[in-house]
């Protein structure tokens, strides 16, 4: 502990990593590291094989103690992959974290240029830059933040319930926050579950209601998030709970409402994918959680005409139902946040070719799942619209998956859960039943002995993609190529079922800018990083679970659940996080309090103080963005660790090597 | 709203075999106001065979693209061939310089910039004119036609913002808004009729013919209405041919012939009396 | 550019770019062409910003007076700001910038403002191969009368 | 490579037919093109056999195949192709190789040549004269076969008599198109176009 160091002159230690060949297949990291140590300040330079290991950073805190280093730059990968990691490793040796510049010389430099020399030379240059800022950082002292012991958990889906649970049992609370009136999300929609076929119910029901009554867990069914503010360990959450027109504390889900509503049967029902009917006043299904009626207010004829006999009312025991009810809005703070608002179905009837809402006999993955499950709107009966038993059903695989026209990745699940189909339909049916895929991709425990097993139920495999279905009589004609055989097909079925093609929830793109993170090109939520933290976002204490990040299926999805939920934890379980010190200061004696900075601030940071006439940063509120910097018109605003002077600096490293090459 | 005007580019069909939808195309227009400039020394897009030769579409598709561009006009072609030809070139030299740069090459005297945009007059009437309008227009609905819509192939493809390439529905709705019940056509309103192949593979071509004025007939259409002179090739002179003995023959008419009857037009004037499947007893059935 | 110690003439004209990308949207975007191996030229200089709205004018002219025959400034698409709206403000202060070179005697096009988000690798290196033939084209920048 | 599996192409195919196998590339045989056209069941290689052959480099039995010549050009596989390929124009580009190549004449060939002759020499079609040509390669019967036809048309006035010709200075743009053409193709394979 020698912070002394920092106010003598600089003493820099320069770091180059060969990464394994990452950069030195490119980058002739030795010839960097050589010229380093010409450059003003530096007083010692090391390669290293990787920087990131435990030799390579043992290695920097003896050279950083020996050579009584003051400064580090070092050139590897990209500070968003280890800068962390260094700053920790300085922080052990006493040196303040923010004495550190690392040099991009992977994903920059290594990874996207071919000529050596050319790599070298760049390399050299951002090397250079960086030797020119580290002199001016400054030392930061980090924020630390109170982890309020609470999670807000986005969706109640198999996901949702999972983290939920999983972080209520370690003694934190939790908001569960749905859109929906009943939690549950798609799982509940399903019969069986593959490869080992348990019902879906059976597992998912028990979680649903310890979700719904654990003490931990306050469940906001029928509710959205609105807005968030603050930051990790402290966020404000507002949820907005839709009137469902129904007393939840008083309605004791008998369903007496929903036998008397004057539009019984009317209505297609969202929970049985349209094949089956409510009325306005129902309850989404048998093991809904809150088991509670609401009433649609879209279909509701009170609520819509302003007349109607109103029987639920009167059918209703204990007075649950309440029209005068609105939407009420409610207020928590959480130290941590989890997303899990699953996926959607894509649509089929943007593709008129597979007839998908054109003809009755053409279901996606979801609508047959309901026609299978015994409590459907058939009692489990496969049949058609008609009531036949169907002696034949095709399954086609990639409706709205890995397809330029729709959606251009694979949706992971939709193989074996067509094999699933293929297995309930043939043990229900005995009907002839056909699967025109592209490839099977059966990469999970004990799926492909499921797909062998399939196989000899005596199912059809076609290699070849549905091409579309033409309706002729009362039979649906499958036209496709038998690829193996190199020969068209056109197959007569009864019944056409497409599978799920994954897609984002409408709404994805609002809740990304409410919680403020990234999305990856299929438009999913993207993580933080693809491989090693798949569960976390781009800002700190919110995490992703489930089907929100991506295609999965039911396993995978609990994984990740769970993986959101011990990310949470740690968290909460330290109470206390740091965040960055990066914000801004005003220097009061250079501000004129013209107040742009005031306006430019995006989160309203910046407040007057009236009697000494000069604006200052609520530390509290900043982000560090540093508009507030670029607005100021007399330069009084100092952006920690991105100042004007360090980023000049930067700058002049950079390009000075160049002219100075230039004139060699 | 301005008057809409528009370079105009007959292609070869429609001085001969096609003649008619010509005379249709140009009286329609003229009763609703549009005025159509016909490109001077327009010269043939290539069709089918220039697909053979890409550079060659262009450039003979460019030719003519070039006129209308000069005079900051957007073209109007009836023919599908054409109108697939001359779009696609439109689309192409628009969004690849390398490409416009070898077109104007190859043109020599005259230059594209691709700002020209290409339209099928189904597009003009239904868009620009507007069904509105139209309807307004209307003083003789078709009440006694049952339509089968047949666009083909080519109206909508490869790509086209202005309908659906599986189920296209802008003539269902022009035909609907002319007072006609419109039969449900798809998937065949956009199946191909074969034409491409009448002479080097006729077996296979009729055959799909057959099958498009069958299967209109099963759904319960008395009429076809036509878009693309290749079509009409087949739907009508060579529809004799395609159907086999006892087979009912399906009236058809290019869907511009049937704009103007329902604007109260002379039928001479669209040159009904041109059609080979006598539509005597479906007009009768008009009145 | 070789090496220096592989030529002592003069080499041919090399565009110098400096690129500034904030942190949560383009430098990760840039760091996913890294990742997915897509080449571009390596003429650009990446400096780090937090938001794109922290880009001063100063800082842009600060970079042509060192020498930067361009400078591309690359943010998060708008509305997707980590910093809420941020990057409005710079899309507004580009522009302005741009007439502001342009009355000093530098062809605007040497400045360049784009959005590329953290998935779009492939746009960065696509945006980069571009901005680097147009500044490549335009020669190299006239030292004369640009004030930092 | 210009020298394919035995068979020698010249440089302007050699390149067109390599940048086709690099388009190819990314196909992944689900068979929604041969699944979608229409007379896929004539031919002797599906569209998505034929794009296997690309893929293989096995080129001269592609311009063999009967395929390209069964192609209506309807575009209902360009529409569909998941991986966006544009497979009729391939088709269409192979056509061109097959004639530029010498390879057998088919009746197709027959037609395209027939019709880009009339197109070169009026400036537009010519139905009579294109009948003629065609005919006089392709079953000299045939004509008698369209004759009725022919006459019910010449009847209504749908054929004339004589050809469209354009005006002078036209006539000799469009040759002049059509010989920068041939001069670009054989000069520079490798600039000719892609849509």
């Amino acid at each position: 502990m020698t912070p002394t160091h920092e106010s003598e002159k600089p003493r820099i230690g320069v770091f180059v990593c060969y990464c394994g060949s990452n950069i030195a297949a490119t980058v002739d990291v030795e010839k960097v590291a050589e010229y380093a140590a010409t450059l003003p300040n530096v007083v010692f330079t090391q390669t290293n094989k990787y920087t990131c290991s435990d030799p390579g950073q043992e290695e920097i805190r003896k050279a950083i103690i020996e050579h009584k280093l003051n400064r580090v730059v070092i050139a590897a990968c990209s500070p968003r992959m280890h800068e962390v990691t260094w700053r920790r490793l300085l922080q052990g040796t006493g040196l303040n974290p923010y004495l550190l510049q690392v040099a991009n010389i992977r994903e920059h430099v290594s990874w996207v240029h071919q000529d050596r020399g050319e790599a070298t030379q760049k390399a050299k240059e951002l090397v250079a830059a960086a030797v020119e800022r580290v002199p001016l950082h400054e030392p930061l002292e980090p924020r630390q933040v109170k982890i309020a012991p609470s999670t807000l958990i986005v969706g109640g889906g198999i996901a949702g319930i999972q983290a939920a649970l999983d972080i209520a049992n370690a003694g934190y609370h939790v908001y569960l926050v749905e859109k929906q009136p009943s939690i549950g999300g798609n799982m509940a929609k399903l019969d069986k579950t593959f490869p080992t076929l348990d019902c879906a119910q059976c597992i998912l029901a028990p979680k649903m209601v310890d979700a719904g009554r654990h003490e931990n867990i306050t469940l906001f069914s029928y509710s959205e998030v609105v807005s968030v503010e603050g930051h990790v360990g402290q966020f404000r959450v507002r949820i907005k709970r839709k009137p469902r027109y129904v007393k939840e504390d008083v309605c004791t889900g008998c369903g007496l409402c929903t036998q008397a509503c004057v539009l019984k049967d009317r209505i297609p029902s969202e929970f049985e994918m349209g094949m089956g009917k409510r009325g306005a006043a129902y309850i989404p299904f048998p093991q809904a959680v809150p088991l509670k009626a609401i009433i649609d207010a879209e279909h509701c004829l009170l609520l819509t005409r302003g007349k109607c006999s109103m029987k639920c009312v009167k059918a209703c025991g204990p007075g649950a139902i309440d029209f005068k009810q609105q939407e009420e809005y409610v207020e928590v703070e959480v130290g941590t946040i989890i997303l899990a608002t699953g996926f959607e179905l894509y649509d089929m009837s943007a593709l008129p070719q597979y007839g998908y809402g054109r003809y009755d006999n053409v279901l996606d993955g979801l609508q047959f799942e309901r026609l299978c499950n015994a409590s459907g709107p058939t009692e489990g009966r496969i049949v058609t619209k008609d009531g036949r038993v169907p002696e034949s059903i095709a399954f086609l695989h990639c409706i709205g998956s890995r397809d330029e026209n729709t959606n251009p990745y694979c949706s992971q699940l939709c193989c074996m859960h067509n094999l699933k189909l293929a297995h309930l339909a043939r043990e229900k049916t005995h009907a002839k039943v056909y699967q025109f895929y592209i490839d099977i991709r059966a990469g999970g425990k004990g799926y492909e002995e499921f797909y062998k097993r399939v196989q000899h139920e005596g199912i059809h495999f076609i290699r070849g993609k549905g091409s579309e279905v033409i309706q002729d009589g009362d039979k649906l004609i499958v036209r496709a190529e038998d690829t193996l055989l190199g020969k068209v097909v056109e197959v007569p079925v009864d019944m056409v079922v497409l599978a799920i093609g994954m897609v984002p929830p409408k709404d994805i793109e609002n809740v990304a800018r409410i919680f403020n993170i990234n999305r990856s090109r299929d438009g999913f939520f993207m993580e933080a990083h693809p491989k090693l933290r798949p569960a976390e976002t781009n800002v700190e204490g919110v995490f992703l679970a489930g089907a929100c990040q991506g295609p999965k299926d039911i396993p995978a999805t609990v994984a990740h659940a769970s993986a959101a939920a011990a990310q949470a934890l740690s968290l909460m379980s330290r109470g206390q996080a740091t965040i960055e010190p990066i914000i801004a200061e005003v220097i009061a004696e250079k501000c004129s309090a013209c107040g742009e900075c005031i306006v430019a601030c995006p989160f309203k940071a910046i407040r007057m103080d009236e009697e000494a006439r000069h604006a200052y940063v609520v530390s509290a509120m900043c982000k560090g963005c540093g508009t507030c910097v670029a607005a100021c018109p007399s330069k009084s605003i100092k952006m920690a660790h991105f100042t004007d002077q360090q980023l000049i600096a930067e700058i002049e490293g950079i390009l000075g090597r160049m002219s100075e090459y230039e004139l060699a | 709203m301005s008057p809409l005007r528009y370079a105009y580019y007959p292609g070869c069909s429609l001085t001969t075999s096609a003649k008619e939808y010509d005379r249709s195309v140009r009286a329609v227009f003229d009763a609703l106001g549009v005025e159509l400039l016909e490109i001077e020394g327009w010269n043939c897009c290539g069709a089918t065979p220039a697909s053979q030769n890409e550079l060659l579409m262009y450039a003979l598709s460019g030719r003519n693209l070039a006129w209308a561009e000069a005079r900051g006009l957007d073209v109007v072609a009836p023919c599908s061939e054409c109108f697939k030809n001359l779009n696609k070139t439109a689309q192409a030299v628009r969004s690849d310089p390398h490409l416009r740069a070898e077109v104007n090459a190859v043109l020599g005297d005259v230059s594209l910039t691709g700002k020209v945009r290409v339209k099928h007059p189904l597009e003009v009437l239904v868009r620009d004119v507007g069904l509105e309008e139209i309807r307004r227009r209307v003083t003789r609905p078709l009440a006694g036609l049952k339509i089968a819509p047949y666009y083909g192939c080519l109206i909508t493809r490869p790509r086209n913002e202005f309908d659906s390439p599986e189920n296209p529905t802008a003539m269902d709705e022009l035909m609907a808004a002319l007072g006609a019940e419109v039969v449900d056509y798809f998937p065949y309103k956009t199946h191909c009729c074969g034409g491409a192949l009448l002479l080097s593979n006729k077996r296979i071509a009729l055959g799909m013919t057959r099958d498009l004025v069958l299967k209109a007939q099963q759904r319960g259409a008395n009429s076809m209405a036509l878009a693309c002179p290749m079509c009409d090739m087949m739907l009508d002179p060579y529809q004799g041919p395609a159907l086999r003995a006892g087979e009912k023959p399906l009236p058809t008419f290019y869907f511009t012939q049937l704009v103007g009857l329902a604007l109260g037009m002379n039928p001479d004037q669209l040159g009904f009396a041109d059609r080979v499947v006598s539509p005597r007893e479906v007009l009768a059935a008009l009145s | 550019m070789s090496s220096p110690e592989s030529n002592v003439q003069q080499p041919p004209y090399e565009p110098k770019i400096i690129g500034f990308l904030c942190n949560w949207c383009s430098y990760a975007g840039a760091d996913l062409a890294g990742t997915s191996r897509l080449s571009y030229p390596p003429n650009i200089r990446i400096v780090r910003v937090q938001c794109s709205g922290r880009v001063s004018p100063e800082l842009v002219l600060k970079a042509f007076h060192e020498g930067a025959d361009g400078v591309i400034v690359l943010g998060c698409h708008i509305g997707d700001c980590h910093y809420i709206d941020g990057n409005h403000r710079t899309s507004k202060r580009i522009p302005m910038l741009r007439q502001l070179l342009a009355y000093a005697g530098i062809e605007p096009d040497r400045l360049r403002l784009e959005w590329v988000s953290a998935a779009e690798g492939e746009r960065f290196a696509t945006i980069v191969k571009e901005f680097t033939e147009t500044v490549r084209e335009l020669g190299p920048i006239k030292r004369v009368m640009v004030t930092g | 490579m210009n020298h394919i599996l035995g068979r020698r192409f010249s440089p302007a195919a050699a390149s067109a037919l390599e940048r086709i196998a690099e388009e190819v590339s990314v196909c992944m045989q689900c068979g929604t093109c041969a699944g979608s056209c229409p007379t896929a069941p004539a031919m002797d290689y599906t569209p998505r056999a034929l794009m296997r052959l690309l893929q293989a480099g096995l080129f001269d039995e592609a311009l063999r195949s009967r395929t390209i010549w069964m192609c209506t050009t309807c575009y209902t596989c360009t529409v569909r192709c998941p991986r966006d390929i544009h497979v009729t124009d391939i088709l269409g580009r192979l056509r061109g190789i097959a004639i530029a190549e010498g390879y057998a004449e088919t009746a197709g060939m027959t037609f395209n040549k027939a019709f880009l002759d009339v197109v070169r020499r009026y400036g537009r079609i010519f139905e009579p004269e294109l009948l003629i040509r065609y005919h006089l390669r392709q079953e000299p019967l045939g004509i008698l076969g369209a004759a009725p036809i022919g006459l019910a048309l010449f009847q209504k006035g749908k054929i004339s008599p004589l050809p469209e010709r354009l005006p002078a200075e036209g006539l000799a743009q469009i040759r002049r198109i059509f010989e920068a053409v041939e001069a670009r193709q054989k000069a520079a394979p490798a600039a000719s176009s892609h849509a």
